[in-house]
């Protein structure tokens, strides 16, 4: 029998927007079958469906049955029922989905003992036992802890748990692992990898990434725009897509696999040994005094160079300092100890005069990870790189306009877009913007700070074509940092690798990733999904 | 903790030298009401200034005054020629009883509209409460005092149009009307608050989260969304306090009531000074301690600010 | 529709009573409401309706001022008057004080000294202005001296003035006496029992009451204090307190028509009047202040002020303190006075004439009660509609009332407006206040005839001859205008179902009208 | 994908998809309505505010007096148009000075941060303390009634509202990262502060604000009834309740009614707008 089966579901919002558009699919028991697709493109309301979890005042059409019973228009009471025994569900974001103001032990038994009457002593040994298969230590003693007081990977875990306490026969999973980094994340996913194969659960798990459905599920279901494009086997679908939109998406996803060559690779002028190279950031250090908490060393005795022209990739997982490195280096943070250098010229005194600040401006430049928050809301596109050039430059306001439209088109915008606030824009067309400002001020050194993390696979791509272009034609430094491995493949000749502020090794991309010395490389590599002919679910991303 | 408490300390300290200095730039001699209209003789104006110590520099009255305060002395009242401790003492329980009752209105009608706004957010029933608190909020106290002294009191004669009554029960059902009128304007601020605080919560993950687990509509409300919208709920109560003490003297003067309120206006006309620094800063006091309970209940509501973290 | 009821522009019915019906019996209790709680007990400082009309049934007097404003004898069994300069008291004997002890001659002394003293900075210093000392001269002899003949002094120990309060009391209380901590220790009918601050004070029959007529026929009496003039009349319509005086004039009629009580009106000695403040202004002109007084219609003040309750008059006295005059100083007094009627021609042409149109006046006001605002913006329409600019500023009431005390803030103010009552039965309370010179000449009005008459009056024994000369300074006045009368209105008292026995005067201020009231 | 807190602003220009809402477009209306009687109030009147007529003393609505007449025989309907004049104006006064005032101190003390900070919240947390009818109170005791001592003081009673709001709407702005972007591309501080965070942010504190609006309205009203605030014979909303008090125990309840009416109308539409336009504009208050 199919555990769920979903027929031709569709969802309007009251005043008529079609969300959903006639989704068909099913889970079999002991099937794991993958939602992905671009963002907003229905998967999360699909997945909510199943629970009955409806937008308000939506209308629906079609049919969702779970476990044969009929979700959609069900009595209230029979909802109840279904959540507590047909169905649960792991949301994305762990520390938004569990209430901040009561105990763990209350966000895993409150169900138990509120919804099915159950006595507390039953419930807590539940909850111990379970806390205790998605691998927590000393589970007893987290259950009077607050959500704060845990990390991001231990409350996925209690997530996880919180879904098993009814023993559902489907378990879904809406992108469970995006709020984490990757290490974690192969350590969650190693968690349910383990509790589907101990349980037999049917799953629904929902992701954007490529890499990560094909590396756990049996089918795959491919989403746009509320609709169904493809679905099928993972390895057929990824493999061999038919659809247009699929192709695109397999063809935009950066792998680390070895023996395939680096994208867009080193590409300017060589690095000039000879001369002195453009950055050189000599055993910067820095501590953080946060109100009430014990210091945080952010970095630590970390020194890099970048000769002019090169490109150097900054990995580590998430809190390793990277972005207190960036910050360092382009003036937004004082490091506490160390120096910095670049085109020869030192960095560390704070700028006092303006002539000292725009020195400052030209010579680094920023593009920060989030396009929808570096962006002015207010200034339009055109506006935002006009000021940068004029704070700069003195230009007529003819000049001004025809250097924004050539930067504009530089990073593939049109002149059109000079109008426009950055609300109207897609994320990928912010970041292009945000570029183009940073591009405007001619810096020596570009940072991006996790400039396409934000971003959906293909759009990534297309931030990442630029930015290797860019480095091409104007002979650009760049420092570019990620947590992503395989995007830093794409764009970098020399990676360090940071952990807990620290540089734990480094060298040219390549060699780093085929053979990693450090072993915290070693288990940066290993987190990362890959997709491969399943055999047993067992083996899947246990590390 | 201990920080707060000095920045509570040192929110009094600064009112009181406030509340103190500022009487000096008021024109006008408190003597000459002390004499009342009458043809003083020259000494009898030496001698009365001199009783209530006011020929000593400033700033020597008010350490006197803040030493009389520490050690429970906080002067005499001119106009009632009594120790201004006796005066409001004797009119504080009829405020404070008043107060009370009108917080406790308050916190039902306001709490009810808002829970009631928020759960059927953008529906009829949404726009009706709204509209309804935003209505009696725009209600002055004054305004409603008549009307309630009117209808209820005059017209209908259910309850008594004056006093405080003789104690207990008595006084309660002689404060139900005073309540209501000074209750009346500030509903809509604590019915605001807790609309747009559920709605806050309503929306966050993990109420969805706990509906997914099978609980209740009702559970869920009450444990995840009410409970967690209570942070901002109390932080406005502690402002209410002051302006509800200050707010009474509209009410009282309309009902006839010897409360502080009344007491206050009363004595700014009257230049009694005395008894207006010992309210004003009665009412200061009042808002730091509550505002330090409510910082105290702050980490039970939410345990993020506790450990220090910003709470989201 | 929201209208009321017709504007009462026909002129309203009102009889003055003396008294009320007799009560049927004792009561055991029954509640009176005041507009104000009173500030102190203290006599020195009872200066005012809310604390005398409390006060005057607790605390005696060396003499009683009745409700005809005629004076007794009271604490005083008798008095004499053997040189100009000299007052000789008998205290009377068998009095006790509420706490049970004897009144003797000491207590007198102490009580009368308490005026002279800067310390306690009494209110009633003005009557012992002239004197020199208070002994006392034998074992139930008190003997005041002054240093000029004072007809006036004798005449004002039916008021607070001469109030005796146990020496023992004064000097245990301290600074708390009066107030609601130290309370009072009189002889009067009544003792205090207890005061809930802001709400009541209640008096409890005294039961070893020096004098049997005046025995309280009721085991206690409550009073209640209410600001608000509503939630007084809606009190009393509702019989949740038994009566009052000073009903609100917006109420009388509503009140008078409710049918749970009965109005009463009574004697009066207020007169209602424009205090000119500022002799070098505009209206230092007599025919200025001639004219304004044309131009106002005070038939239209009293209607629109008094609702109607009241007469306009000219002179700045009521016939009721005339008491003992002789007819001819009546006739004289109130038969050939000058009327200032309604005439908006003739005041233009005088104030022409003065050459004082354009010149600016300032009226000084506060909100006390409704009267207060209407008079002020009447009176400033009318210097507007005789070519004056009038500007009205509004003060606090403490502030108004610092007018009557303190030259400095009367600076700059050209009128403000009084209800001056007289607690003497003499009207040489009135016009001894317009000599030259004095405190409350606010306007510093001078007149040498005038204070010559006025003086000689003080200085005559005999009431009829006193009066005649009186009747000359009042004629004066009446001409002159260094006030302007504006109208009397009577003494108001509402008494509800359950009581009856009041006898509506003015003189409640002093007289222990409390104890004649019983059940109905 | 991780979803991304959008700023106020963006909000402020999305396109309105919202039904025409008639309580808005309602109060609008009442609220112009107000406006151009007080601007026009010698217009419109159809009798001098202060005329009295002791001949017409409380007449009932009629032809010649639309409302009736007063106490004092003054025409009701000129009074309220008058009346709208004081009633409007002293609110107004407070709101754009305590915003001017709130706006200024907020931005200061949420870019600079630090001691400043701590300062003025130390400050505001006074003023707090201070019930803004009770500054209003002991600002009449000090300067004497009228309308700019509760004006002035009730500017400053509100402005730490204003700042507070501004200051954690500028902490917050101050920390996202276009304004990163501004300083690592070479623009001052002062700049930044002033040409971009602050028209950012004002969008919102104006909204709240406009809530002040009836607020004040309303206590200056209070003030007015207790006889501190507007004088007569000015025609004022509150005053003129009070003036009316004494004529409600003879029966005359509309001298009283009316002004009552017209605030409780005018706070209530004040308040509306204020509302929706603070919904529109999403201004949440930061925690
Ligand atoms: N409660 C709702 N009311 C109105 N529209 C909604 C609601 N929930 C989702 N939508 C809209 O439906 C569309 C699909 O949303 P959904 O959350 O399913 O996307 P998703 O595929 O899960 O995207 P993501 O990868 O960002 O999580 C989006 O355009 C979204 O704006
Ligand atoms: N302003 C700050 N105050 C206190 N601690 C900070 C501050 N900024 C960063 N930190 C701490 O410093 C450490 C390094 O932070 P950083 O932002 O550099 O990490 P990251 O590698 O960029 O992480 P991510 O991948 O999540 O962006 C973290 O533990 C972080 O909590
Ligand atoms: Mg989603
Ligand atoms: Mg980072
Ligand atoms: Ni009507």
């Amino acid at each position: 029998m199919t555990l769920l089966d979903i027929d031709r579901l569709t969802l309007d919002l009251p005043h008529g927007t079609r969300l959903l558009d006639g989704i068909s699919l099913s889970v079999a028991a002991g099937e794991t079958v993958g939602l992905v697709g671009e963002s907003g493109s229905g998967k999360s309301l699909t997945a909510r469906s199943v629970l009955g979890l409806l937008p308000d005042r939506a209308a629906t059409g079609g049919s969702v049955r779970l476990q044969g019973l009929e979700v959609l228009g069900a009595a209230q009471r029979d909802l109840l029922e279904l959540r507590r025994r047909s169905a649960a569900m792991v949301f994305q974001d762990p520390r938004a989905g569990i209430n901040p103001s009561r105990t763990i032990g209350d966000h895993l038994t409150e169900a138990m003992r509120l919804g099915e009457r159950r006595p507390t002593a039953e419930a807590r040994s539940r909850a111990v036992e379970l806390l205790g298969a998605v691998r927590m230590p000393r589970a007893a003693e987290h259950l009077g802890q607050h959500p704060h007081e845990l990390s991001g990977g231990m409350l996925q875990r209690i997530m996880i748990a919180g879904a098993l306490m009814g023993s559902p026969p489907l378990l879904i999973c809406d992108e469970p692992t995006t709020a984490l980094d990757v290490t974690t994340q192969a350590e969650i996913i190693a968690v349910l990898a383990e509790q589907r194969a101990t349980r037999g659960m049917g799953m629904l798990f929902i992701t954007h990434d490529l890499n990560l459905a094909a590396s756990f599920c049996d089918r795959i279901v491919v989403m746009q725009g509320g609709r169904i494009l493809e679905q099928g086997a993972a390895n057929a679908v990824l493999g061999d897509p038919r659809h247009p939109y699929t192709r695109r998406l397999v063809a935009a996803t950066p792998t680390i696999e070895l023996g395939e060559p680096a994208g867009a690779g080193p590409a300017g002028p060589g690095p000039a040994a000879e001369s002195e190279p453009m950055l050189v950031a000599d055993s910067l250090s820095k501590t953080y005094h946060p109100k009430g908490r014990s210091p945080v060393r952010a970095v630590a005795e970390a020194s890099l160079t970048i000769p002019r022209g090169g490109s150097l990739g900054v990995v580590g997982e998430s809190g390793s300092g990277k972005s207190t490195l960036a910050r360092m280096i382009v003036g937004l943070e004082q490091p506490d100890s160390g120096g910095i250098r670049v085109d020869g010229r030192d960095r560390r005194a704070l700028a006092r005069s303006r002539s000292d600040r725009l020195a400052h401006a030209r010579s680094v430049q920023m593009v920060f990870q989030d396009p929808y928050l570096s962006l002015d809301p207010r200034i339009p596109a055109g506006r935002a790189i006009e000021d940068a050039l004029r704070l700069h430059r003195r230009l007529s306001a003819r000049d001004a306009r025809d250097a924004v439209v050539d930067l504009l088109d530089r990073v593939g915008l049109e002149e059109r877009h000079a109008q426009a606030r950055p609300r109207t824009l897609s994320g990928g067309q912010r970041q292009r913007v945000a570029i183009a400002r940073a591009l405007a001020v001619e810096p020596d050194l570009l940072v991006l700070d996790e400039a396409t993390s934000a971003l959906d696979v293909s759009v990534q791509a297309q931030v990442l074509d630029l930015v290797g272009r860019v480095r091409q034609e104007r002979g650009l430094t760049v420092l570019f940092i990620s947590h992503d491995l395989a995007v830093v493949r794409r764009v970098c000749d020399e990676t360090v690798v940071m952990r807990q502020g620290e540089i734990v090794e480094r060298g040219p991309t390549a060699r780093l990733l085929r053979s990693p010395a450090h072993e915290y490389t070693r288990l940066l590599l290993a987190s990362v999904p890959r997709p491969r002919p399943r055999t047993s679910p067992e083996q899947i991303g246990a590390v | 903790m201990a920080g707060k408490l000095g920045g509570l300390l040192l929110t009094l300290f600064l009112a009181s030298l406030l509340v103190f200095f500022s009487r000096f730039l008021v024109p006008g001699d408190p003597v000459s009401f002390l004499l009342r209209g009458r043809k003083p003789s020259a000494e009898a104006v030496a001698q009365v200034t001199a009783q209530y110590g006011l020929d000593l520099p400033p700033w020597q009255q008010y350490l006197n005054w803040v030493i009389g305060m520490l050690q429970g002395d906080f002067g005499r009242s001119l106009q009632y020629r009594q120790e201004v401790a006796t005066v409001i003492g004797e009119r504080l329980p009829v405020t404070l009883g008043l107060v009370v009752m009108a917080g406790a209105m308050i916190a039902v009608v306001g709490l009810a509209g808002g829970i009631v706004a928020a759960l059927n957010r953008g529906r009829v029933a949404d726009r009706l409460v709204l509209i309804g608190l935003t209505t009696l909020g725009a209600i002055p106290s004054f305004v409603g005092a008549i009307v309630l002294i009117a209808v209820f009191a005059v017209q209908l004669g259910w309850f008594p149009s004056f006093g405080s009554g003789d104690g207990g029960l008595d006084t309660v059902y002689h404060l139900v009307l005073p309540s209501i009128a000074l209750a009346i304007v500030f509903v809509v601020l604590v019915g605001k608050v807790t609309r747009s605080s559920m709605v806050d919560q309503l929306d966050r993950e993990h109420v969805e989260v706990a509906t997914s687990r099978g609980l209740t509509r009702a559970t869920v409300v009450r444990r995840h969304v009410f409970r967690n919208a209570l942070g901002p709920i109390l932080t406005v109560t502690g402002l209410l306090v002051a302006g509800l003490l200050v707010a009474s003297s509209i009410v009282e003067a309309a009902f006839g009531l010897a409360g502080i309120g009344s007491l206050l206006v009363q004595s700014v006309d009257r230049l009694d000074f005395p008894v207006v620094q010992a309210i004003v800063l009665l009412v200061v006091f009042a808002f730091v301690v509550v505002n330090a309970i409510v910082d105290l209940l702050e980490p039970w509501v939410d345990p993020r600010s506790a450990a220090g973290a910003g709470a989201r | 529709a929201c209208t009321g009821p017709a504007p009462d522009d026909a002129n309203v019915e009102w009889e003055l009573t003396t008294t009320t019906d007799a009560p049927s019996g004792d009561i055991d209790s029954y509640s009176w409401v005041s507009y104000a709680e009173p500030f102190s007990l203290d006599y020195a400082y009872a200066f005012d309706y809310s604390d005398n009309q409390v006060l005057a049934n607790v605390c005696e007097s060396l003499l009683r001022l009745n409700p005809d404003y005629t004076l007794s004898p009271g604490l005083a069994e008798s008095f004499e008057h053997p040189t100009p300069e000299t007052w000789v008291y008998t205290i009377r004997d068998g009095v006790t004080f509420h706490d049970g002890t004897a009144l003797t001659a000491a207590d007198v002394v102490a009580s009368m000294n308490r005026h002279l003293d800067p310390a306690v900075g009494s209110s009633w210093y003005s009557v012992y202005q002239n004197v020199v000392s208070i002994e006392q001269t034998g074992e139930r002899e008190v003997t005041v001296t002054e240093a000029i003949p004072d007809s006036q002094f004798n005449l004002a120990m039916g008021g607070s003035a001469g109030v005796v309060e146990s020496a023992a009391t004064l000097e245990a209380a301290g600074a708390d006496y009066g107030n609601s901590t130290g309370g009072v220790n009189c002889t009067g009918p009544f003792s205090l029992e207890e005061w809930k601050s802001g709400e009541s004070i209640t008096l409890a029959r005294y039961a070893d009451y020096w004098d049997d007529s005046l025995r309280a026929k009721s085991g206690e009496v409550e009073f209640l204090f209410m600001n608000d003039a509503t939630a007084r009349v809606n009190a009393l319509k509702s019989g949740e307190v038994d009566g009052g005086w000073m009903i609100p004039y917006d109420a009388i009629g509503q009140l008078e028509t409710s049918g749970v009580g009965d109005l009463h009106f009574g004697l009066s000695t207020a007169v209602s009047s424009l205090i000119v403040s500022n002799l070098d202004g505009p209206l230092g002109d007599p025919r200025v202040r001639t004219a304004l007084l044309m131009a106002l219609d005070r038939q239209g003040i009293v209607d629109a002020a008094a609702k109607g309750y009241g007469d306009v008059t000219n002179v700045l006295t009521t016939e009721s303190v005339w008491v003992g005059a002789s007819d001819t100083a009546l006739e004289s007094a109130f038969g050939q006075l000058t009327e200032y009627p309604y005439d908006l021609e003739e005041a233009k042409r005088l104030v022409e004439e003065a050459g004082a149109v354009g010149e600016e006046i300032t009226y000084a006001t506060a909100p006390i009660s409704s009267d207060f605002g209407i008079i002020a913006q009447a009176t400033a329409a009318a210097a507007e509609s005789i070519g004056l600019k009038a500007t009205i500023e509004t003060v606090t009431p403490n502030a108004y009332t610092a007018l009557f005390a303190d030259p400095s803030a009367r600076e700059g103010i050209d009128l403000f407006y009084t209800v001056w009552y007289l607690s003497s039965p003499d009207p040489l309370e009135m016009y001894s206040v317009l000599r030259t010179g004095e405190f409350s000449n606010y306007g510093g009005w001078s007149d040498p005839d005038f204070d010559r008459i006025v003086n000689e009056a003080i200085a005559i024994e005999d009431p009829a001859a006193r009066s005649e000369k009186t009747a000359e300074a009042q004629r004066i006045a009446n001409e002159q205008l260094p006030w302007l009368p504006l109208f009397t209105s009577p003494t108001t008292v509402f008494v509800g179902e359950r009581i009856t026995g009041v006898a509506p005067s003015i003189a409640f201020l002093y007289y222990p009208w409390a104890a004649t009231v019983g059940a109905r | 994908m991780t979803a991304t807190p959008t700023l106020a602003v963006e909000v402020l220009r999305a396109p309105r998809v919202r039904r025409a809402n008639t309580t808005f477009v309602v109060s609008m209306a009442v609220v112009g309505v107000m406006t151009l009687a007080a601007i026009l109030a010698p217009f419109v009147a159809p009798y001098p505010p202060e005329q009295v007529d002791l001949g017409a003393v409380h007449a009932a609505p009629s032809a010649a007096h639309w409302l009736g007449t007063d106490a004092l025989g003054r025409d009701l309907l000129s009074r309220l148009i008058y009346g709208a004049r004081t009633a409007l104006l002293g609110p107004l006064l407070v709101v754009v000075s305590s915003t001017v005032l709130g706006i200024l101190l907020g931005l200061v003390a949420g870019w600079r941060g630090g001691w400043l900070d701590a300062v003025l919240a130390r400050i505001f947390d006074v003023v707090f303390a201070f019930p803004s009818l009770l500054i209003a109170i002991m600002a009449v005791a000090l300067f004497g009634k009228g309308l700019v001592a509760p004006v002035i003081a009730m500017s400053i009673a509100y402005a730490p509202f204003v700042a507070r709001l501004t200051r954690s709407l500028v902490a917050a702005e101050r920390s996202r990262p276009y304004v990163a972007a501004y300083r690592v591309q070479g623009f001052g501080a002062p700049w930044i502060a002033f040409r971009r965070v602050l028209p950012n942010v004002t969008p919102i504190v104006g909204a709240q604000s406009t809530l002040n609006f009836g607020y004040v309205l309303a206590e200056l009203a209070a003030l007015s009834f207790l006889g501190l605030g507007v004088q007569a014979p000015t025609a004022d909303w509150g005053a003129m309740i009070n003036e009316a008090q004494a004529g409600l125990i003879g029966g005359y309840f509309l001298p009283a009614l009316v002004p009552a009416l017209a605030v409780v109308v005018a706070v209530v539409a004040v308040n509306v707008i204020g509302e929706e336009l603070s919904d529109r504009i999403g201004g949440e208050i930061p925690a």
